[in-house]
């Protein structure tokens, strides 16, 4: 399956890009983050810590427990400081 | 019922004014907006990254979920991004309604959840160098009031 | 920190942004304004009388108390009393924190202290004549949570 | 002695002028305002329901119990509606 993968603020940094596509296997947000930490060092740092990273599917909040299942835009970021 | 989220600068008073004269002879007007500090110096300004169309996504659906627990004849969040300097307005929330405790609840409604659940993050350039903000713990508690 | 009573009418957004450029690198403002309604056009406009002199103690009162209480750079109270046409603005009152928390409840109090503590009293000239307009029980009951 | 009485709103109204100075025995307000019962039809109206009546002594809120002793100006209004 093929998905968008986006990311903000300190991730998008950390990561070094701001979005790419990329083929993944994964059932859930959790099984995509550990493909994409085994890919670099620089995904297993920006995922170190998955308490500070909210994910958004389609441009709504989910749970790294959410099944991926016609999910086309996932994103990654930390916690919000809007306002 | 208004969502703006652009990168220009706006006029807080002005949108007071223009929100005051469109909101339908409600009686009670209530604004919040929220402005780049300096901290004595320390900081010479920021940056607001944000999702776009998730953004307006969010802000409309925190909108439409205020307008529906109080008694609303106008509402309107606004929201920069990219960089601003100090003194500067990042955001504003308005709110209207015929009961003042109304606009009140509803303002503060407004921008708990705008906080914690539009996607904006800022970044903040100072004498230190630049460091992206911290959410407070604090902001996500405020959510469980309502 | 200030207290104005006048006869003349305000700009509610010039006197918003004058707040916000002298509230300290607060980060937070809130403001409230009162606007005359005109009820469907069953109004035709009110007169607010007031007591010179008890005025200015009372609000100088309230607006230490919300001071004395919360964490602010600045506060305003501006009252108009004498006629109003409808869509003026009656008063306002303007809060100023680096929390947004104490913005909001400073702003209540003051609002909820000057409705019941304050020497004001509205007349509304409508269609079926003038009257005075009846003080709420709800208003007096808003005291008791502070 | 000698005491300024103010009346704002609805009891201005009804009494028919702003403001007075009388001469009273009264030891408290509510002494007083039986003293102003007494004058007149007008005053009795004005007066007739307490509940919906304040009183001011020197400019700060009290109640129909205050002793009058060394106060100058008493006002009498209907609950306050600003804002």
């Amino acid at each position: 399956m093929s998905v968008t993968i986006l990311y903000f603020a300190w991730l998008r940094e950390r990561i070094g890009l701001p979005r790419e596509t990329v083929e993944t296997r994964a059932a859930t947000v959790a099984g995509l983050v550990e493909e994409l930490r085994a890919r670099e060092e620089r995904y297993a740092l920006a995922f170190a810590d998955l308490k500070a990273v909210r994910v958004a599917l389609d441009q709504e909040l989910s749970d790294f427990d959410a099944p991926l299942a016609g999910v086309r835009e996932i994103a990654f970021f930390p916690p919000m400081t809007g306002g | 019922m208004t969502v703006r989220v652009q990168a220009e600068p706006f006029d807080y008073g002005a949108e007071c004014n223009a929100f005051a004269a469109a909101c339908g002879g409600a009686g009670a007007v209530v604004t919040f907006c929220g402005l780049v500090r300096d901290e004595d110096g320390r900081l010479s300004g920021m940056e607001i990254e944000h999702y776009p169309g998730m953004t307006e996504r969010a802000l409309a659906g925190i909108e439409a979920e205020a307008r529906a627990r109080w008694s609303l004849t106008e509402a309107l969040i606004l929201h920069r991004h990219g960089p601003m300097a100090p003194g500067e307005a990042i955001m504003m929330v308005a709110t209207a309604s015929r009961h003042r405790g109304d606009a009140f609840a509803a303002a503060e409604f407004l921008m708990d959840y705008l906080k914690s659940r539009a996607p904006f993050w800022k970044k903040e350039f100072g004498t230190d160098g630049e460091a992206w903000v911290a959410a407070r713990d604090e902001d996500e508690d405020q959510l469980k009031r309502w």
